[in-house]
Parts: structure tokens; C-alpha cells; sequence
């Protein structure tokens, strides 16, 4: 079976968006007057081939599991993101 | 050479930049009675221009897609109808770009192939010599001109590409120097070599590279002003 | 005045004051400075902002000049370009904030000077930078690379500037420590300058541009906040750049100059608005008033230090007539920027904060503006001592010159920075005559009457470069070739050279010996920037470049080699008699113009292929420079000659092999006889910066040549011709053109796409 | 009570996306042999402000839950994306 990880990368609330920003001006001016902010970041989809995880017992699985989401969470960390300016949240399926 | 007489109008979106450039080459080297439109200011019509170049740049920082924002702002409403009464519409760059989006052209701008903004000379064939854009362009020519973007990297269904074909809406193409249109001469990945196509009517035509920065002998060449060259030519003409 | 020993918290280091600095700081207050006024203070009296440990070398700098119409002091230089015309230009560092966040760091790098540029009335026309970056086999050199590059281009590009030159330099002295220094010139009319120093009693203080957030805040932030550790997290102290608000910023203040709606104007850089306000007090002898409560923020309730310190980009600080403000404001809505009122300008020398409706703060302006001025200790640096003048012989001198040649040529300091400089745009603005890829870049400046194709187009060159492994070896030396240089490249072409910027990039000034590095830089800077009458009209000092690691359990110090840039321009009275670098047509007759001296010290020959660069490097002699750039200019404007190239990295062979493979039409080689008496063949081909020109010139011309340069005392030697497509030098090196050009065209877009996290 | 609209965007299958390629290829080369596919795409979020919702009688709560929905599908569909290239998803909260 293979899994799917999403992972959500936004700016830090207080790092300026730009982006954000001019879509926002946009909105505002095309008549959308109830949108208010507007935030722009990055979605990602890793799509992963689990049949390491297939040739195992099911004892295994739970240190699999972790051992995928730590690895997700590295990546997402140390490629992905950049820590100083963002931040992420991961789902994994 | 006097066309003061020959109305044209530069749109000027925020984040546009080549409006100063494009200015330059219309009223000094062709001596064209040219004036900017402020996306803001409210003309009840674009009718009295001749001709209108949607410049390039960067409107809106193009941030969400190139062109994505500006395409949405009033005065493209504007240039719709302008477009539908036959009226001569030049999208360059970012103008290409807005153009997509808007839907007065068909297709999408992806991100190029490398990934980052290419400034660099490329060589263009013209496939359509049949157009306002293209008329004044002698049989065979190729033409060198300066690309510089980001997102040029045009896609398209094959639907679309049918379309176009079609009409003869492909109307110039990345090729090498000797006019072949190779892989190695394009230079942002686009379907088939594309780099400019106009609309059904060939009255509004979308081109990635910059005719206007390569319309001066002192600048590395004058094949870009064919372009200009040919809209006046179809202008008198008409 | 005795002030009470124990300090209050100990904040004074979380501002990066030294204790003498807070002593001196209660001292003037008459008590100890509240988090308010510790912050005010730190920030005016960073290295930054007061430049205390290089004031009283600066000073020494030649300044002025027939063409300079304004020098250091306001936030870039302006010389006079004719016709009523100026041109305004500085250069300005961004290497910390590069090397913690590369991409955003490049870019709030020419944000930043690109709005030194354009508050003093002038629209922006050409960006350049010097990249110094870790040796190439850093796993990380690529990153940063492609990070820089990103950024840079993101910035210039989206404002519609050209970028249209610069330097990329590899050393492994850089790799904890990467230099990123952006130049910016603009052109404006003699009468539309604009100043930070002319406010007027009366005015209103108005704030213009993108809102103000908890951008780029350090100490100041952490003690103000007590370490709350949950806000912290929502922070960064990394600025993001937005140039698109500063697109519009830039034509909002250029329509409100126009209109002639601005009385004085400084842009935010470091310090915000704490630098901008208590500047433009200072310049102009008055003071202002200032409300807290009026700053457009894009975090709420930040506090007044928050404020002042905040280093949000695309901010400008202005002073306009009372009456003239609803004018100003209408355009800055037009815009879609914020234009409010924050203050106004009064006829004390203090400025005045209110907080909540109520009176806050009161600072006197000059205390805070004056800040200490230091005249550290130096000391000569022990390792100069074994930096002794080479001895040839004891090297063995390889026998396969071929090999060593294409080693040179595809180095990728050497090789073609094409992957880097296609990522800029260098063809807006309709103005680039000579793009970047040759030597100095040319532009032209559109004349009043166009319409006419061949009229005279004056124009101006742009260089910027340094040496700084000459500079590690010879620090002295190293400054002043450091100018000759960039007059060289701009010589070559054709132009005469004007003035200077330069960007002082050096480890801690609190080391005696890095100390000595700069005091001798400026010295060099100094003698050369006189001699060949460019004064130094702006600039910018970058200290503190060095890291602190551990190398096994040992703890070290990594500094970079002593590092000035330095930016020229010049003119040239019509761009069309320009001559490029490199090699225009098969059977044109090559000539060495100036001598030979086969210094081999420092050059990258010894580094390659002996591991052993550290000996003395050539000596410049200035007056002899001044003669040789004068006689390739006399030429030039004969139109005698076709091209010009002269003799800097790689040596005499690398000026060659360029000058054959980078024309854009056509793959050239040459052959070349170079015997020179004394000199072995690896000094004659690889010795660096050498004083003298390759010319190219049509057959049967070196009479014609001879009688020009008569005069002038400077060699001319023919030393062969063009070639079709083999380099050729005696029976030494016999290369393949197209071969030598793709490795030179390769190399360094194979250390950018190196694979890396 | 104010909303957040979250809205992932993503690019159609068939259209290739090369930021994701390589993406794919920093992390293989970085020894995350596992990682068999990436796509990149936008995740965007609209604060709206519901005041108007607020002063409304709970009766009219569904009729607006429908507007917004609506509206947010059409900000999303006609500026946020590009519907020949690309589709999205939407989450209010
Ligand atoms: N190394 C230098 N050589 C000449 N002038 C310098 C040098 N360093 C700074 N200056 C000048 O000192 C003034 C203050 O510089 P700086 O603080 O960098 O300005 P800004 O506030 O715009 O960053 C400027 O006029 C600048 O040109
Ligand atoms: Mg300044």
C-alpha cells in the first residue's frame, strides 16, 4: 500500500506575505468586501512507495508509521520549509 | 516617417515595467502619437486608439500566476469589447501573460522548464504573415529578439492547439538561427516552440519575447521593430 | 557625572552595546537610559549606523572633484553627467542577512539600495553586485548560489531595473561568511535632487509606503519581550521583500517629486525609522515631533521600541508643506500605498514621542546622533611576515601547459557567469549597449532628440571587482588595484572614469590585525582613488564578517580575507565608438599594449597548480597606469582599434582565450608568438593583473599605431593574429576553440545544479 | 463569528509539473529513496469577517453558509486558480 503525505507549509503570522497582500487588494477591489486577509503559502504531495512496509508483519507497523513520520517531518523541515520564515503541518494518508 | 497621426495607447497596470520602454520606441523611432492608460482612469471606450500594447512587467507582483491579477482588474472589460469591434491588441510579456488569463487569448503560461527567469536572445519564426503584426516582416525572416521572463513556458490542451492551428493563430515560433524549429531553441519549454499566437481574428496577438527592446541598431538589432512596423503598415492600410 | 556601577539587567548586551558605551550613554542622560532610549541609542550607535570604528579612516578618502556635486554623506553620491543631467550611485552590503536567509536576504539587498537611489530623486537605471561565495566544493556553495541569484534577480526584475554586471567569486575564506553587496545607479535632473536635510519648521513628517511589522528585530525584541517564548515563535527576524510595493513606491515618490510635493526624504533602512528621523532632524538642525500612534502596523499593539527599531522594507520618511499634504496623499492612493501624518518639524533639536495620546519620550537629537568615533588598536598581521616575493625556480614548472590552461579557463571564477546573469534581466530599460559577459557594462541615455537614430548617445560604464586574496597578501595593494581595476575594464572600453563607491567587507574591526588589513585597504583606496581622479563619492562598511566554530573540541575563528569592492562609473561621449573585449574577425592583428612583469604571487596558477598562492603580488605602479589607460582611450576614440581586453584573473592566456570564444556571433582562436626575455612561459601566460591591454587591430595598422602612441611611453608588442577556431601560443598550447568555449560555458552551471540540501 | 476558508490548489494530473520534478530529485539525491512522486501546489487561506452573519436570526444561518460557500468557490475558481491547469479544494471553518 502507498501512502500520500500533504503537507501544509504557511509564512510565520508575522512575516509579511506579499503575496497575500495583493491578491487581498484584488479581492477587495473585485468586490469581495468580507474577505479581510489573505494568506498565501505552499501545499505539497509526497507520494510514497510502501512496499518496504508491505513485506512486513503487522508488529512492524507501528515502528514503520514512525519511523515514516519522522522521515516526513525531516523533509519537511530541513527541504521544504524554511524554519525561520515558515511553518508546516503534515497529514498523512 | 510621420505617423503622428496613428493613436496608441499603453495600458499601465501597477507593477508594470516596460511602459517607459515601449513609449520610447513608439513615439521615437516610429513616431507614433502614444499615450498610457492608467488601469484606473476610466475611458468610456479604448475607441479612439489605433492600437494598444498591453506592456510587460510585473502586475501585481504577479504573485498568484503572472498576469492573474491584473487580467481581473475593470479595464480589461474594456479591452474586451475593443478587441470585439477589431480593435489591434499587442500583449507583450506579462501583456502575453495578462492576456491568457483574461481570456481574450487561449492557453496558460507555466512556469519555464528551468525553473528560473531566463533573459537571453532568442531567434522567432513567423508562421502567420497575415496579420497586423506580421505584415510588414519580409518572406523568411527570422527574427532575433530578447526573452526575459519567468512564466513563458506556454501550455495548452490539444484542443486548444487545434483551435489555433485552425486559425493560424501560431504565429511565431522559438527556432535556431537558421529557422529550425528545434528543442534546443526553445527556451522556456512551451508546447510546440510557441511564443506568440493571437486570437481568431488575429486582431490580438500575445508575444513572450520583447520586440521593443530590440528595435535599435545601437541595442543589438532592429528585428523587433517589424513588429511595430507591420501594425503601423496595417493601420495605413486599412 | 559618577554613574552607579551596577547596570540595569545587564540590557546593554542584549543591544550590543559595550559597557564603556552604556557608561557613556548614562553619562549624557544624566541617569541610566530607560528600554526606550537603550534602544534608540544601541541602534544609532551600531557599527551600522555610526560607523565608529571606520570614521576616521573614511574621513581620509578623496571626495571631492570637477564632476562630484555631492559626496558621502547623504544616501548616495550624485556627479554631474551634462546637460543638466546626474548621476546618482552607491553600493551597499547585505551579508548577513544573505547567509541566514539567502534568497530574502539578496533581495531586501537591492531593495535597500535601490531606495537609497530613487529618495534622491533619481529613477533607478542599472543594478550590479559582487558575489562572494564558500569554495565550490562546499556542499553548501550551491545553495547559496542559486539562493542569491534567486533573490536578487526577484527584486531587480520585478522593479524593471537592468541588472547588468557584477562579479562571482569562489573562495573557501567565504564559506561561513557570504558577501553580497548590491549596487545601484539612477538618473535624475540637476534641479530635482532630493535630501534628507532640507526639512523646514513647520512641515509635516509624513510616513510613506508598506506598514510596519516585526521585521528584522534582534536584541531590541528579546528584551522587551522577556523571552516570551510563544509570541517568538510567531517571529522572524529575517524581512521579507515585497518588490512590487516598492515598484509602486518608487513611481509614487518620483510623481510626488515631480510635483515638487516633497521638501526633504529618506528612506527606512537599517533602524528604521529610529535612523530616518533622527537623521533627518540632525542634517537639517531642527527637530520633530513624533506620534507613536499614527505608524501604519501590520502586527498589532507592538510597542514604541518595536516601532522605532522595526526593519520593515519599502518605508519612506518625508517632510512636505502643510498645505502640500492632500496633494501627497492622493497620489500615494493612487498607488495603493500608505501616506500618514506621524509628526512634525520643530524648531528645537530634540525630537518628541507621544505614545497613547500622551507625551512619551523627549531625545535629544545630537546626543543620540553623535556617536562614539574609535580609533582602534592595529597591529600589523604576524602571517605577512612569510609573504616574501616568489622564487620561481623552485617550482617545478609542469610540463603539459594544456592542461593547466583548461583547468584555468573553466575555474569557476573564471569560467562564464552566464547561468548567474541570465537569471537577471539586463535588456530592460532599452538602455544596455553592452550587456553583462565582457568586461565593463554600457549604457546609453536616451538624448532629447530621438527620433533621430544617428545622433550622439552619451553614455556611461559601470564596473565593480576586487581582489581580496591580493588584499589578504598585500592590503595596501590590494585597496588600490581594487581601483585600477575597474578603471582598467571601464578604459578598455573606451570610458573615461568618474567616481567610485566602495563596500568595505572585513572581519572584526576589535582585531588589531584586521584593523591594520582595513586601515591599509582604505590607504590603497585612497592613494589609487586620487591618482586616477575618481573620488570616493558614497559607500558602505561591512565589519563583523567572521564566524565562530569549533574545529574538533578547539574552538576557532573563520574570518574572511580583508574584502573591498568597489563600484566605478565612467563616461564616454558616444556609446557608438564603444569597443568590446572580444575578438572581431579572422586575420586582425593582436597586440600586447603596456609591459609585463610575470608576478606570479597570488595568482590562480599557484593555487591550482602548486597549492601554494601565499607570495607577494605584483606592485601597481599608479602613474604608469595612468598613461597606459590614457593611451588605450586615445586609440579607442581614433577607432583604431577593435578590441581591448586587459590582463586581470587567469593571466595573459585566460584574456585570450576569452577574447576569442565569448563573441556572440562567432568562434574565434588566435595564434600567438610570446617570447619575453627573463620571464618563464608560466609567467608570461598565467601572471595576473598584469599592466597591460590585448588589442586587436585590422592588419598592416601597427605603423599607424606606433605613430599614435608615440608620445606616450608605453610598449606596443605584436604578438600575432586572430585565427579561425585553434588557440595557438608558440608551441606551448594548441587548443580547440569550440572545446575551450564549452567548458568555459559549463563549468559553472555545473557547481549551481550540484545536487544539495 | 469571523471564518477562515482554507483552499489547497493543485495541478491537474496530466499537466506536468516541474518545481515538484525537482523537488523530487533534491530529495532523492538527499538519500529519500522512498519518495517515489512530488507535486507542489498553493494552499491559500481567506479570513472572512462574518459580522453581517452575526446580526442575522439563526433561521437565516443556512442561506448564509450557502452565499459564502458560493462565493468562496467563485473567488477560487475565477481568480484564486487557473481552471485549465489547475483544481482545488475547499475547507471552511
Ligand atoms: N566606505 C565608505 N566610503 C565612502 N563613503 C561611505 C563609506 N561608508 C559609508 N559611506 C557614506 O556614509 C553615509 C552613510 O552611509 P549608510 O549609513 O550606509 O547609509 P544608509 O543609511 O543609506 O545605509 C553614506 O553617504 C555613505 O555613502
Ligand atoms: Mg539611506
Amino acid at each position: 500500500m502507498s501512502k500520500k503525505a500533504m503537507i501544509k507549509i504557511t509564512l510565520k503570522e508575522e512575516v509579511l506575505d506579499p503575496q497575500g497582500k495583493a491578491v487581498l487588494s484584488v479581492l477587495k477591489s473585485s468586490g469581495y468586501n468580507n474577505i479581510k486577509d489573505v494568506r498565501v503559502g505552499k501545499y505539497i504531495e509526497l507520494f510514497i512507495d510502501s512496499e518496504i512496509e508491505n513485506q512486513r508483519s503487522s508488529k512492524d507497523d507501528k515502528n514503520a508509521k514512525n519511523k515514516l513520520d519522522k522521515e516526513i517531518k525531516e523533509i519537511s523541515e530541513k527541504v521544504l520549509s524554511n524554519p525561520l520564515i515558515e511553518e508546516f503541518s503534515i497529514t498523512i494518508k | 516617417m510621420n505617423n503622428r497621426y496613428i493613436k496608441a495607447g499603453i495600458t499601465v497596470f501597477p507593477g508594470s515595467n516596460c511602459d517607459f520602454d515601449v513609449h520610447h520606441v513608439l513615439t521615437d523611432i516610429f513616431n507614433v502619437n502614444t499615450s498610457f492608460i492608467w488601469h484606473k482612469d476610466k475611458p468610456k471606450s479604448c475607441r479612439e486608439y489605433d492600437f494598444i500594447v498591453i506592456p510587460g512587467g510585473f502586475s501585481y507582483g504577479d504573485y498568484l500566476r503572472a498576469g492573474a491579477l491584473a487580467a481581473r482588474s475593470e479595464i480589461m472589460g474594456l479591452l474586451n469589447d475593443y478587441a470585439d469591434n477589431g480593435g489591434i491588441i499587442l500583449g507583450i510579456c506579462n501583456g502575453f501573460q495578462i492576456l491568457l488569463e483574461a481570456k481574450l487569448l487561449t492557453g496558460v503560461m507555466l512556469t519555464n522548464k528551468s525553473l528560473r527567469f531566463e533573459c537571453k536572445y532568442v531567434h522567432l519564426r513567423p508562421f502567420n504573415m497575415d496579420t497586423p503584426f506580421t505584415c510588414a516582416i519580409k518572406d523568411n525572416a527570422i527574427l532575433k529578439m530578447p526573452i526575459a521572463h519567468h512564466d513563458g513556458n506556454y501550455f495548452a490542451t490539444s484542443k486548444i492547439i487545434n483551435g489555433l492551428n485552425k486559425n493560424n493563430g501560431i504565429i511565431f515560433k522559438y527556432c535556431n538561427v537558421t529557422g529550425e524549429i528545434t528543442e534546443d531553441a526553445n527556451p522556456n519549454g512551451s508546447l510546440y516552440n510557441i511564443a506568440g499566437i493571437s486570437n481568431e481574428k488575429c486582431n490580438v496577438m500575445g508575444l513572450m519575447p520583447h520586440p521593443e527592446r530590440s528595435s535599435e541598431k545601437l541595442l543589438g538589432g532592429e528585428d523587433g521593430g517589424y513588429i511595430f512596423k507591420s501594425i503601423i503598415k496595417y493601420i495605413k492600410e486599412k | 557625572m559618577a554613574i552607579k556601577a551596577k547596570v540595569k539587567k545587564e540590557n546593554y548586551k542584549l543591544f550590543g552595546l559595550s559597557l564603556d558605551e552604556y557608561k557613556k550613554i548614562s553619562e549624557l542622560l544624566g541617569r541610566e537610559p530607560d528600554d526606550f532610549e537603550l534602544g534608540i541609542f544601541s541602534a544609532m550607535w551600531s557599527e551600522h549606523c555610526s560607523y565608529k570604528s571606520s570614521k576616521v579612516y573614511l574621513k581620509t578618502l578623496p571626495v571631492a572633484g570637477d564632476n562630484v556635486i555631492i559626496g558621502p554623506g547623504e544616501n548616495a553620491g550624485v556627479v554631474d553627467f551634462g546637460d543638466g543631467d546626474v548621476l546618482i550611485f552607491k553600493m551597499e552590503s547585505h551579508n548577513h542577512p544573505s547567509f541566514i536567509e539567502p534568497f530574502q536576504g539578496a533581495a531586501t539587498g537591492v531593495g535597500g539600495i535601490m531606495r537609497d537611489i530613487f529618495t534622491m530623486g533619481a529613477r533607478p537605471i542599472a543594478n550590479l553586485n559582487s558575489l562572494r561565495f564558500g569554495s565550490c566544493f562546499n556542499p553548501k556553495t550551491p545553495y547559496y548560489v542559486s539562493e542569491v541569484v534567486k533573490g536578487i534577480g526577484f527584486y531587480g526584475n520585478c522593479m524593471g531595473v537592468p541588472t547588468v554586471g557584477g562579479e562571482v567569486v569562489f573562495d573557501e575564506c567565504y564559506n561561513d561568511n557570504i558577501l553580497v553587496n548590491a549596487f545601484t545607479i539612477g538618473i535624475a535632473k540637476k534641479d530635482g535632487i532630493f535630501l534628507s536635510s532640507k526639512c523646514e519648521v513647520g512641515n509635516v513628517v509624513v510616513y510613506v509606503g508598506s506598514a510596519t511589522g516585526m521585521d528584522g528585530m534582534h536584541g531590541a525584541t528579546m528584551a522587551s519581550e522577556e523571552f516570551d517564548s510563544k509570541k517568538n515563535k510567531k517571529r522572524s527576524t529575517v524581512q521579507v521583500g515585497d518588490p512590487f510595493t516598492e515598484k509602486l513606491l518608487l513611481e509614487a515618490c518620483l510623481e510626488a517629486m515631480d510635483k515638487k510635493l516633497i521638501v526633504s526624504i529618506q528612506d527606512m533602512g537599517a533602524a528604521g525609522i529610529t535612523s530616518s528621523s533622527f537623521e533627518m532632524a540632525d542634517k537639517s538642525g531642527h527637530g520633530m515631533t513624533i506620534n507613536l500612534d499614527a505608524f501604519p502596523l501590520r502586527t498589532p499593539n507592538m510597542t514604541p521600541i518595536e516601532i522605532m527599531l522595526s526593519e520593515s522594507q519599502e518605508r519612506m520618511l518625508l517632510a512636505c508643506k502643510k498645505e502640500d499634504f492632500e496633494s501627497l496623499n492622493a497620489i500615494f492612493d493612487k498607488w495603493g500605498l500608505n501616506c500618514v501624518k506621524v509628526g512634525e518639524v520643530i524648531d528645537e533639536n530634540i525630537i518628541r514621542f507621544n505614545h497613547h495620546s500622551k507625551p512619551y519620550k523627549i531625545l535629544d537629537v545630537s546626543t543620540v546622533v553623535n556617536g562614539p568615533a574609535y580609533n582602534r588598536p592595529k597591529r600589523k598581521p604576524k602571517y605577512l611576515q612569510k609573504i616574501l616575493p616568489i622564487k620561481i625556480n623552485d617550482y617545478r614548472i609542469p610540463k603539459n601547459l594544456n592542461e593547466i590552461a583548461k583547468r584555468l579557463i573553466t575555474h569557476p571564477n573564471i569560467a562564464s557567469k552566464r547561468p548567474v546573469f541570465t537569471q537577471y534581466d539586463y535588456t530592460i530599460g532599452t538602455n544596455t549597449v553592452v550587456p553583462p559577459g565582457f568586461s565593463a557594462a554600457v549604457l546609453r541615455v536616451k538624448g532629447e532628440n530621438k527620433a533621430d537614430k544617428d545622433s550622439k548617445n552619451k553614455g556611461f560604464l559601470l564596473n565593480v571587482g576586487g581582489n581580496s586574496r591580493y588584499t589578504y597578501l598585500n592590503p595596501y595593494m590590494g585597496g588600490a588595484l581594487a581601483v585600477v581595476e575597474c578603471a582598467r575594464n571601464i578604459a578598455a572600453c573606451g570610458g573615461n572614469p568618474v567616481a567610485v563607491t566602495d563596500c568595505l567587507n572585513f572581519a572584526s574591526p576589535e582585531d588589531p590585525e584586521v584593523m591594520w588589513q582595513f586601515s591599509e585597504a582604505v590607504k590603497g583606496i585612497k592613494d589609487a582613488a586620487t591618482k586616477l581622479k575618481t573620488p570616493v563619492i558614497s559607500g558602505n562598511v561591512s565589519f563583523y564578517n567572521e564566524t565562530a566554530k569549533k574545529e574538533g573540541d578547539k574552538p576557532t575563528i573563520s574570518k574572511i580575507y580583508p574584502t573591498p569592492v568597489i563600484g566605478m562609473v565612467g563616461f564616454i561621449e558616444d556609446v557608438n565608438k564603444t569597443v568590446t573585449p572580444y575578438f572581431k574577425d579572422e586575420g586582425d592583428e593582436i597586440f600586447l599594449l603596456g609591459r609585463l612583469k610575470g608576478d606570479l604571487g597570488g595568482s590562480l596558477y599557484m593555487d591550482l597548480v602548486h597549492k601554494d598562492f601565499c607570495q607577494k603580488p605584483a606592485d601597481t605602479d599608479l602613474d604608469y597606469e595612468i598613461t597606459l589607460q590614457n593611451c588605450i582611450r586615445l586609440l579607442i576614440n581614433g577607432g583604431m582599434i577593435k578590441s581591448a581586453a586587459d590582463i586581470s584573473e587567469g593571466g595573459i592566456f585566460v584574456a585570450l582565450a576569452e577574447s576569442s570564444i565569448t563573441n556572440p556571433n562567432k568562434i574565434l582562436g588566435f595564434t600567438v608568438d610570446l617570447n619575453i626575455k627573463e620571464l618563464s612561459y608560466a609567467e608570461v601566460l598565467f601572471s595576473e593583473f598584469e599592466q597591460a591591454f590585448i588589442i586587436t587591430s585590422k592588419s598592416h595598422s601597427e605603423q599607424k599605431l606606433l605613430k599614435a602612441i608615440g608620445d606616450f611611453n608605453v610598449n606596443l608588442l605584436k604578438i600575432g593574429v586572430v585565427s579561425k577556431d585553434i588557440m595557438k601560443i608558440n608551441n606551448t598550447i594548441e587548443l580547440k576553440s569550440d572545446i575551450i568555449k564549452n567548458g568555459y560555458e559549463s563549468s559553472l552551471e555545473t557547481v549551481i545544479s550540484a545536487a544539495h540540501i
